[in-house]
C-alpha cells in the first residue's frame, strides 16, 4: 500500500529519553509505502492530533502508524482522529514505543533499535489493513441483577426508577441477603431490618422489577446489549399464585429438624419454611431434603391444612429463558470456614461463635429472642472476649490475605451494644490494628472505649481453651504492656473473614467475567472503572468486587445502576468489526470452526458457489458478525485457512513476524 | 457388483483396475459391466478409495465403493467432516490379508519381475511366487507387507452395506515402537534423523494428494492467505515446514491409514509425523482413534479444564 | 562491622527460611508462648532484631535457651513468619560460635530417662546439637 | 568474551490483547526491565496464534518464540486459551521430536496484573535462548550436509 504516514510521539521525555525519535522517523521514511513521517512532543494532544489530521488530508494518506504509548491507551483516540480527517479508523496501527520499549530499556541505542523494528512491524501491518465498518447490534432494554441482597436490591431499584425493566435472580427463597440477618448497623446503630425491609417491599412492589427468588443462573450466552440467560426456578412445591402467606403450613409441619439458615444454624426450622417473617415473597418453600412427603410419600399434612390449596408436591424445576441488555453481579459474601483456625476452638465449644451468629443472638427475632445468653447452657455471660482478624490478613495457608474491612466497625458496635444493655458484662477486644476510615467511624470506635468502657487490648489471641467448668480460657497478649494475658471468658466472639459467595465462580465463568485469586470479581480498571467488569455489559455491585460495608455497597449499587442505564439508554451499539470472515471459495464445510466457536457465531449453509466458473452447491461456513467477538479460534482450527480474522489477518500477522525477524 | 450396476442400484463402481505391471493396480471408476472385467482386488490394492468418494458424492446417483477395514475409518472421518455423502455410497467392506509393498520385495533383491502369484485375496497369502527374468523367486507374504499392516488397527469395518471376502490378522508389532525409538534419541540424533529423511523430499505433493484428511478444496500451501502460494520453488519455507504443518492440520483427524508413506516416491516414513501426534493425543488427552465414529469430539477442537501444560508430562 | 551484622541477619533468614518483613506485629506468637514469662526478648520481638540487624543481642539473650521449641508460634502465626524458627536459627548461630563443648552422641543413651517425653528430647537435640 | 554474551537473539512474543499484552504494559509502566530482544505482536487471543506464524518466525530467523495468554479459566473469550494449550502442547512436542531445542518455544499464562511475571518470564526465556545460541536447526532441516 502506498501512502502511509508515520507519527512518532516523544511523550514528553517518556519516549524521547531512551528512544532517538528523529532516527525512528528517518528509518520509517525508508520503509516501502511510507510517504510521510514526523515526530512531535505529544501526539495525543490537540495540536498533535491536528498534525495527524492535516497530514492525512494534505498528503492523502491511506494508512497511518502512530508510534506512541500502548494501543490500550490511545488507539481509540487516534482512530477517532483519523476518522475525523476522513480516513477509515481501522487504517490506524499503533507501535507501542512507551510501555514496551522506552520504559523498560535504559540504553538509548538499544531502545532506538527496538523502536525502529516495532515501527517497521506496524508499517508492515498497516500496509495490509483494510477499511472496516463496525456493525450495529440492538440493545435489549432489560437488565438482570444476580443476587437479591442490599446491593442487588438497590441496583434494581435505581435501574427501575430510571425507567427500565429489571429482573432480580436470588438463590434463596427470599430477597434481603446478609443485611436482613443483621441486628443493628454501624455507626448509627439503627435497626437493619427497619431500613432494609422498606427497600425489599419497594423492590417487590415496583412495576418494573420482577423477582426470581429460589432461582439460579443456569446458562448465559450472547454479549453486551443482547444476553440470553437461562434461569432455573427451583421447585418451591408451593404455588406462588395461590399461597396467601398465612403460615399455617409452617406451624403444622411435623419435620422441624432442619437448621435455620437465616439464624446461622443456631436453631431449627420446619421443612416448609420462609427464611424469616418479613421474607419477600412471603411464600414458603419445601426443602426436599427434609420433607417427609417428598422423601417417603407419607405425610402431606401441609397440603391438608392449606386453605388456599397452594401445596403442589409435583412441582418441578422450571427453566425460563430471558433476554437482557446488561447484567449486574451482586452475589455478596459468606463467612469463611474456620477449619484452619482450630486454635480458637470454634468447633469444640458452642460458646465460641462468629460475629454473624452474635448478630442473630442479639436480634429479637433470633434463636434467643434477643437475650444475650450462652448457647451451651443458656446462662448470661459475664466476660466476653472479641477476637479480631480471624482468618483475615493471613498467609494463604491459614485464611485470606486481605483485610475484611467491616470487622473493626461491627465489633465496636457489638461491644458497645452489649455494654449498653448489660453494663455488668466485661467486654475485651483483642485487636491487631483498629481500622476505622469512614465518616464518623473513628468517633464511633472512641465512644466504645471512652463512653462504654470496652477494654481494647493490642495483641492477637493465641488460643482459646475450653475448660471443664464450661468457661473458656483465652490466651492472649497485651503487646503494649508487654504482658501475656490469660482471661477466663464465658463467650468468645470471632470476627471471621468474609469471602465472596462461592457461587460467584460458576457465574463468573458463565459471564466470562474475570475473577482474582481470592474469587473477587475483577473490575475493568481499579480506579477509573470500579463498577464495570472487563467483560462488556457486565457490572459489579457490592462485596462480589471486594470487601465493603453497607454505605459503600449502596453507593456502588447506584453507580452500577447508572452504568446500566447509560447502556440501556442506547438504541444500538456499534460492534467490533474485527470479526472472522470465511472465504466461501475455499471452505470445505467440515465443521471444525463451529466446534471451537465460543459464541455459536458460525453456522453452515448450502449455497451455490461459483468457483472459477464451476457452479455447484456446497456446504460452507457462515459467520454471524453480530455474535462473533473476534477471538480467532476458528482461524487456526481451519486447515485450509478459509477463516481469517479481520484486523488481525494471517497476512498482517505474518507481515509483522517478517518485519521483526528481518 | 455387476448386478448392482446393471439393476441401477448404483451408477458406478469405485474399485481397483489392473495395472500395466503385476504389482501396480490403480484406483478406477467402472461405469459398465464390461469395464468391470478389468477389475482386480489383490494384495497390491493398497490404495485407500475413500477420498475419491468426495468427488463421487457430487455425482449423480450412488457409487459402489470397496473399502478395506482401514479405509472405512477414513470414510467415517470424512462423513464426520461432511465431505462425503453416506446416501450416495453403497459400501462393500472387503476383507484384507495385509497389503504388499513392492519396494520391500525389491529390497529382498528381487529384480526383473515378470509375474507374481500368491497375492490373490482368496489364497492363503503366505508365500509370494515371483517370476523374474532370472527365474522364480519366493518371498514370504509377511515380509513383503506394508509397514502399516504390521501395526493393523484390526479387520473390522467401521461402516458398510455389505461384507465380502475373508480377512487375516496381520498385527505383529507395536504401533508406536518406531515413534518411541525416535523419542529416546538425543536431540542431535533426532535432528539428524529427520534432516536425513526430509532432505529427500521433492515436494511432489503425492502425500497430500493421497491423504484422505488432506482434502481441502484449496491447500494453505496453494493459497494467498498465508503469503505462501506460488513460492514453492523459490521459498524454502514451505518445503521445510510443509510436513510439520501438514501433520498438524491432520492431527486428530488422521486415521493412520498409512497412504502418505505408501505413495512417497522418496520413501520418507511420513507416518512417523502423524503417529507422533496420535501417540501424544492418546497419552495427553485419552485414547482416540479418528474415524472410529462420527460422534466423538476431535481432540484439537475439544479441551478439558485440567489439560497438560505444554512441555508437561503425565 | 556493619557488613557482618547484615550478614548475620541474612544468615538467620537463610537458616530459618523466614521473611521477617511479612510480620504484621499481631503478637499471636507471644500470646501462644508457654515460656513467655521467662523470656527477656519476647517472641513477637524476635523479628525486630533480625530486621534491625541486631542478631548479636538475640544470640546473647536468655530467650534462646528458654524457648521450648514447642513451635506453637510457628503453627499459629497467621503470616507464616515462624518466630520459633528465627530463635532456632539464632541458637544455631550462637552454638556455631561457642565451639564444641557438647555431648558426644555415644554418651546420650545412658543419660536418657525412659519417662522423658520424646518431644522434649527432640527439642533438646535441636537446641544443644552442634 | 564468549559467544553467548555477544549473541543477541531474536525473540517473537505473541501476547493476547486482554491479559498478557496488558501485563507487558504493566511491566513497562512499573519499569520492570527485560531484554530488548523481545518484540511483542499483539493478537486478540492466544488461540489466534497459528502454528504457521511460529514456524514462519523461525524461518525468518527468530531464535525463540513465546506465546502468552490469559490464565486457563480467565480467557476473555472463555475458552480460547484451552484450545491454544492443546495446539501448542502438540506442536512443541512435535518440534522436540524433530530435535529442535525445546527451550526455543514456550507458553506462559500472564494476567493483566502480572507485570512482574511478564518481566521475569521474558528474562528467563531470553536467558534460555541465549544459552542455546543462534537457531540453525529449522533452517537446516532440509539441507543435506
Amino acid at each position: 500500500m502506498h501512502g502511509i504516514g508515520v507519527f512518532v510521539c516523544h511523550c514528553g521525555s517518556n519516549i524521547a529519553a531512551t528512544v532517538d525519535v528523529k532516527k525512528v522517523v528517518e528509518m520509517a521514511r525508508l520503509e516501502p509505502g511510507v510517504v510521510h513521517a514526523e515526530e512531535y512532543q505529544y501526539m495525543c494532544s490537540e495540536a498533535g492530533q491536528e498534525r495527524i489530521a492535516t497530514a492525512i488530508r494534505e498528503k492523502n494518506l491511506k494508512g497511518i502508524v502512530v508510534c506512541s504509548c500502548s494501543p490500550r491507551m490511545h488507539e481509540a483516540t487516534f482512530r477517532k482522529c483519523a476518522e475525523k480527517a476522513g480516513l477509515n479508523p481501522y487504517m490506524v496501527e499503533i507501535a507501542n514505543l512507551r510501555e514496551q520499549c522506552s520504559w523498560i530499556h535504559k540504553d538509548i541505542e538499544e531502545g532506538t533499535e527496538k523502536a525502529v523494528i516495532l515501527a517497521r512491524a506496524a508499517i508492515a501491518k498497516v500496509s495490509l489493513n483494510t477499511s472496516l465498518l463496525p456493525g450495529e447490534s440492538r440493545v435489549t432494554k432489560r437488565a438482570l441483577v444476580i443476587g437479591g441482597g442490599i446491593a442487588g436490591i438497590q441496583t434494581a431499584l435505581d435501574i427501575a426508577d430510571a425507567g427500565y425493566e429489571v429482573d432480580i435472580v436470588e438463590k434463596t427463597p427470599s430477597i434481603g441477603g446478609k443485611m436482613a440477618q443483621l441486628d443493628k448497623t454501624f455507626p448509627t446503630l439503627d435497626c437493619s431490618a427497619c431500613i432494609l425491609t422498606p427497600k425489599m417491599v419497594d423492590a417487590a412492589a415496583h412495576e418494573r422489577i420482577n423477582l426470581y427468588t429460589y432461582s439460579e443462573i443456569e446458562k448465559v450466552s450472547g454479549f453486551v446489549g443482547d444476553f440470553t440467560v437461562d434461569i432455573r426456578k427451583k421447585a418451591r412445591y408451593v404455588n406462588m399464585d395461590k399461597c396467601t402467606g398465612c403460615g399455617v403450613c409452617m406451624e403444622k409441619c411435623p419435620s422441624k429438624k432442619a437448621l435455620s439458615e437465616f439464624n446461622s444454624g443456631l436453631n431449627n426450622r420446619p421443612a416448609i419454611y420462609t427464611p424469616f417473617a418479613q421474607a419477600i415473597p412471603n411464600v414458603p418453600v419445601i426443602d426436599p431434603t427434609q420433607c417427609t412427603k417428598l422423601k417417603t410419600g407419607k405425610c402431606g399434612i401441609c397440603e391438608r391444612f392449606c386453605q388456599a390449596g397452594a401445596i403442589d408436591y409435583t412441582q418441578k424445576d422450571e427453566i425460563v429463558t430471558r433476554k437482557y441488555g446488561a447484567i449486574v453481579v451482586a452475589t455478596g459474601f459468606e463467612i469463611i470456614k474456620l477449619d484452619n483456625l482450630e486454635e480458637y476452638a470454634y468447633s469444640q465449644s458452642k460458646d465460641v461463635i462468629t460475629s454473624l451468629e452474635l448478630e442473630r443472638i442479639m436480634n429479637a427475632a433470633g434463636p434467643t429472642k434477643g437475650h444475650l445468653e450462652r448457647l451451651s447452657d443458656g446462662k448470661a455471660p459475664k466476660n466476653i472476649v472479641f477476637v479480631q482478624c480471624v482468618g483475615s490478613r493471613c498467609d494463604e495457608s491459614k485464611g485470606k490475605p486481605y483485610c475484611s474491612k467491616i470487622c473493626c466497625m461491627y465489633t465496636a458496635k457489638h461491644a458497645m451494644l452489649i455494654r449498653d444493655k448489660y453494663p455488668d458484662v466485661n467486654v475485651t477486644v483483642f485487636y491487631i490494628d483498629v481500622r476505622t476510615p469512614g465518616k464518623n467511624f473513628d468517633e464511633f470506635y472512641r465512644r466504645a472505649v471512652e463512653e462504654y468502657g470496652v477494654n481494647y487490648v493490642k495483641g492477637q489471641v493465641g488460643k482459646v481453651a475450653p475448660q471443664p467448668d464450661g468457661s473458656l480460657l483465652v490466651h492472649g497478649v497485651d503487646l503494649l504492656d508487654g504482658k501475656q494475658l490469660k482471661i477466663s471468658a464465658d463467650m468468645v466472639v470471632l470476627a471471621a473473614a468474609v469471602e465472596p459467595s462461592p457461587s460467584v465462580r460458576k457465574i463468573a465463568t458463565m459471564l466470562t467475567a474475570s475473577i482474582d485469586t481470592n474469587n473477587f470479581l475483577t473490575e475493568a480498571h481499579p480506579k477509573l472503572r470500579p463498577v464495570e467488569s472487563p467483560t462488556a455489559g457486565v457490572f459489579l455491585s457490592g462485596i462480589c468486587q471486594g470487601p465493603k460495608d453497607i454505605p459503600e455497597t449502596v453507593s456502588q449499587a447506584g453507580a452500577a445502576a447508572v452504568k446500566v442505564v447509560g447502556l440501556l439508554a442506547k438504541d444500538k451499539l456499534l460492534t467490533n468489526p474485527c470479526t472472522a470472515k470465511p472465504d466461501e471459495l475455499m471452505c470445505n464445510g467440515c465443521g471444525s470452526c463451529a466446534n471451537v466457536c465460543p459464541y455459536g457465531a458460525i453456522s453452515y449453509e448450502v449455497k451455490e458457489i461459483n468457483d472459477h466458473g464451476i457452479r455447484e452447491n456446497r456446504r460452507v461456513a457462515v459467520v454471524n458478525s453480530a455474535l462473533c467477538q473476534g477471538c480467532g479460534a476458528c482461524t487456526v482450527t481451519c486447515p485450509s485457512g478459509t477463516m481469517d480474522l479481520q484486523g488481525f489477518s494471517n497476512r498482517q500477522i505474518l507481515a509483522e513476524v517478517d518485519a521483526i525477524c528481518r | 457388483m455387476k448386478e448392482l450396476l446393471q439393476d441401477g442400484t448404483v451408477n458406478r463402481v469405485l474399485g481397483w483396475k489392473k495395472g500395466d505391471l503385476p504389482y501396480n493396480p490403480e484406483p478406477a471408476f467402472f461405469k459398465s459391466a464390461e469395464e468391470l472385467d478389468e477389475f482386480i482386488y489383490d494384495g497390491f490394492c493398497g490404495a485407500n478409495l475413500s477420498k475419491y468418494m468426495i468427488a463421487a458424492s457430487a455425482l449423480e446417483g450412488k457409487t459402489l465403493v470397496l473399502l478395506k477395514p482401514c479405509d472405512s475409518y477414513s470414510f467415517v472421518q470424512l462423513m464426520k467432516e461432511h465431505r462425503v455423502d453416506r446416501e450416495k455410497a453403497y459400501i462393500i467392506g472387503v476383507g484384507c490379508k495385509g497389503k504388499l509393498d513392492i519396494e520391500r520385495i525389491k529390497a529382498e533383491g528381487v529384480k526383473g519381475i515378470e509375474s507374481i502369484s500368491g497375492a490373490e485375496i482368496d489364497g492363503d497369502c503366505s508365500t509370494l511366487k515371483i517370476g523374474t527374468i532370472y527365474g522364480e523367486k519366493e518371498v514370504a507374504y509377511k515380509d513383503a507387507m506394508l509397514e502399516r499392516c504390521h501395526v493393523c488397527k484390526g479387520k473390522e469395518h467401521r461402516i458398510y452395506d455389505e461384507l465380502m471376502l475373508e480377512s487375516a490378522d496381520t498385527l505383529d508389532s507395536g504401533r508406536f515402537e518406531a515413534v518411541e525409538a525416535i523419542e529416546n534419541m538425543t536431540p542431535e540424533q533426532k535432528f539428524a534423523f529427520f534432516k536425513n529423511e526430509l532432505s529427500k523430499c521433492i515436494r511432489c505433493n503425492a502425500c497430500r494428494n493421497v491423504c484422505p484428511a488432506c482434502s481441502c478444496r484449496k491447500c494453505v500451501f496453494d493459497s494467498t492467505k498465508f503469503d505462501s502460494a506460488q513460492k514453492a520453488n523459490v521459498d524454502e519455507f514451505e518445503e521445510k515446514m510443509f510436513h510439520i504443518i501438514r501433520a498438524f492440520h491432520v492431527a486428530g483427524r488422521c486415521t493412520d491409514c498409512g497412504e502418505c508413506s505408501r505413495v512417497c516416491p522418496q520413501g520418507i516414513p511420513l507416518h512417523l509425523f502423524n503417529r507422533k501426534f496420535i501417540k501424544d493425543i492418546n497419552e495427553y488427552y485419552g485414547e482416540y482413534q479418528a474415524g472410529n465414529n462420527v460422534e466423538d469430539e476431535t481432540p484439537l477442537t475439544d479441551f478439558t479444564f485440567d489439560d497438560l501444560e505444554p512441555g508437561e508430562r503425565r | 562491622m556493619e557488613a557482618s551484622k547484615k550478614r548475620q541477619s541474612e544468615m538467620v533468614q537463610e537458616i530459618s527460611g523466614t521473611n521477617p518483613l511479612k510480620c504484621m506485629k499481631c503478637g499471636k506468637c507471644s500470646a501462644s508462648c508457654p515460656a513467655y514469662e521467662k523470656m527477656d526478648i519476647k517472641p513477637h520481638q524476635f523479628v525486630s532484631y533480625v530486621i534491625n540487624e541486631d542478631v548479636e543481642a538475640l544470640a546473647k539473650c536468655d530467650s534462646l535457651w528458654v524457648c521450648l521449641s514447642c513451635f506453637a508460634c510457628v503453627e499459629r502465626c497467621p503470616r507464616d513468619v515462624k518466630p520459633g524458627k528465627i530463635v532456632d536459627a539464632a541458637r544455631q548461630l550462637a552454638v556455631r560460635q561457642k565451639g564444641g563443648s557438647y555431648l558426644v552422641p555415644d554418651e546420650i543413651p545412658a543419660l536418657v530417662d525412659e519417662d522423658l517425653p520424646q518431644q522434649l528430647l527432640v527439642s533438646a537435640f535441636r537446641k544443644f546439637r552442634r | 568474551m564468549s559467544m553467548n554474551t555477544e549473541f543477541k537473539p531474536k525473540i517473537v512474543a505473541f501476547c493476547c490483547n486482554w491479559c498478557s499484552y496488558a501485563g507487558a504494559d504493566l511491566a513497562g509502566s512499573s519499569r520492570l526491565a527485560y531484554p530488548a530482544d523481545v518484540k511483542i505482536i499483539r493478537v486478540p487471543c492466544s488461540c489466534r496464534v497459528n502454528p504457521m506464524f511460529i514456524l514462519r518466525a523461525f524461518e525468518k530467523g527468530a531464535d525463540g518464540v513465546i506465546i502468552c495468554g490469559c490464565h486457563p479459566g480467565d480467557c476473555h473469550y472463555s475458552t480460547g486459551n484451552y484450545y491454544a494449550r492443546r495446539r501448542m502442547t502438540l506442536l512443541f512436542s512435535m518440534l522436540d521430536y524433530m530435535g529442535i531445542e525445546r527451550g526455543r518455544t514456550r507458553v506462559e499464562w500472564v494476567s493483566a496484573a502480572e507485570g512482574v511475571k511478564f518481566s521475569n518470564t521474558m528474562n528467563e526465556f531470553v536467558d534460555a535462548v541465549r544459552t542455546l545460541g543462534p537457531n540453525k536447526r529449522l533452517g537446516d532441516l532440509r539441507c543435506k550436509d
